[in-house]
């Protein structure tokens, strides 16, 4: 099942988060079909389910006009997944990971999309620039089953 | 379709159970707001989660809880969570949930823990 | 659920039939979310099944290191379907559209694919500039749910 | 996943029955067209092709029913269908199968049918 070359898949859709399902179907069928384990599948679904939903609310605003382009790239070791977007971009850095029980004792309910990415991919980097392409890239090392 | 999401609520005494099915993520974590939102504007603070058909959580349905968790709580009330399934257990895990929430097998199981609760206090 | 605004999906894929099963499915969420009759979404999916095999078979003779490429327009009263490859092409006028009695007669397994789009679709028309672009547009009036 | 599919086969006395599961697409459709191969180079030319569990037909699937229709009646077997589901039963019309193939509701009665026509013959 394993080729050498790499694999290439792409997905343009309007940004709204009655997408996030489609997206996540994306991604579990490529990881399905690259033989990768269900549970290591179910990981990379969720990082870039809060990756599209991040740029869906943030970097759009919800703005159900705009396009959310996800890319997958298959190799042999590696799935590098790259969420794109022209929207308002931000700072990565300046996003403080506040501990959990800070969160809870403020009501806050954000700042648990960028902690979950980190924890389940391997590699998690952004290249921002406003209004024209910001890019979250991230890769998983590959179990197979 | 893959991002069916339902909420539905049963009252047992003073006990709220809000049963989940399917998929929380950014799209339906409203539906879930504004569920548990109804119990509290209502003075209800005892809810028993039951995750027993959730098959999908992400950070947005996290949320959900971290939200409402300290205002139930000061309240003295509780959300208790039962009925996970491994994948979505992973998820609360990956952000360390299970040390800040009851998370117990079942209903009964979670009723029974707000009765010690009353008990003790 | 029904919006004013065109929405607008691509998914770009390596040419192999594997990859058929993410297409389905690719169509079917779209349906699904349309608020799409399911008979119907099956109808499409279909449609888009049998386009797809045609252009990795076809036009693309196989060959994996391709790329397959699908859009789907959604309005209020249509969906519009494209599939583009920059394979050999063919000239569909040519095509032969022979009685089924008389392919079991051959005992030929061939011929049902065009058959069956014109069937299921609306509209189906090709445009095709060999080894530059080919497209097969298909579009279907909608029945909702 | 949904492109699974699978074949399997048992053997009723001179009868043949071919289980389908699954997607029988332009991917899965070689699986098919080698099972039933496999049942002519024999000479078991009694074929039945139980669909209970398929749940998708594209042209591909369809296509393998007909290269083999014409040399199996022939050497005097059939392929008879059964167990179509409504949504793969809709292809088959599409495409007018249903008035060149024999398709029935389940096993026993495909059985049926080669029974009769043994006798009739
Ligand atoms: N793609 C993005 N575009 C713009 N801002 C973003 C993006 N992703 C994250 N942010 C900013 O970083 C913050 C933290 O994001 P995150 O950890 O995912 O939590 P949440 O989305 O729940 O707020 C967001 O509130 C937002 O201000
Ligand atoms: N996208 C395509 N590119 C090149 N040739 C095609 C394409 N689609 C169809 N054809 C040609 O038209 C013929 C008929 O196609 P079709 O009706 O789908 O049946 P089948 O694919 O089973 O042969 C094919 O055998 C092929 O020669």
């Amino acid at each position: 099942m394993v080729s050498s070359f790499e694999k290439k898949f792409v997905l343009h859709l309007p940004s709204s988060t009655e997408n996030l399902a489609l997206i996540r179907d994306f991604v579990s069928k490529i990881g399905a079909q690259a033989g990768l384990e269900q549970g290591q599948v179910s990981m990379i679904e969720l990082a870039v389910d809060e990756a599209c939903a991040n740029v869906i609310e943030h970097a759009y605003g919800s703005d159900q006009t705009k396009e959310v382009i996800v890319r997958a790239r298959l190799n042999e070791d590696t799935i590098e997944i790259q969420v794109e977007d022209t929207g308002k971009g931000f700072d990565p850095g300046t996003i403080e990971q506040k501990e959990l029980t800070k969160l809870i004792a403020e009501r806050r309910s954000g700042g648990l999309g960028m902690r979950m990415m980190q924890m389940v991919m391997d590699e998690v980097q952004y290249s921002i620039k406003p209004g024209e392409r910001n890019e979250l890239r991230m890769i998983k090392r590959l179990k197979r089953s | 379709m893959a991002n069916s999401f339902a909420v539905s609520n049963a009252q047992h005494g003073e006990i709220s159970i809000l049963m989940l099915d399917g998929f929380l993520d950014a799209h339906t974590a409203p539906d879930f707001e504004e569920a548990i939102q109804k119990e509290v504007n209502a003075g209800r603070t005892k809810v028993v989660v039951n995750c027993e058909k959730l098959t999908y959580i992400s950070s947005a349905g996290l949320g959900v809880f971290m939200t409402f968790i300290e205002e139930i709580r000061e309240a003295g009330g509780d959300i208790k969570i039962c009925g996970v399934i491994p994948k979505v257990m992973q998820v609360f895990e990956i952000l360390g949930f299970h040390s800040l929430f009851d998370i117990v097998g079942d209903v009964p199981q979670a009723a029974a823990k707000f009765a010690e609760g009353a008990e003790g206090g």
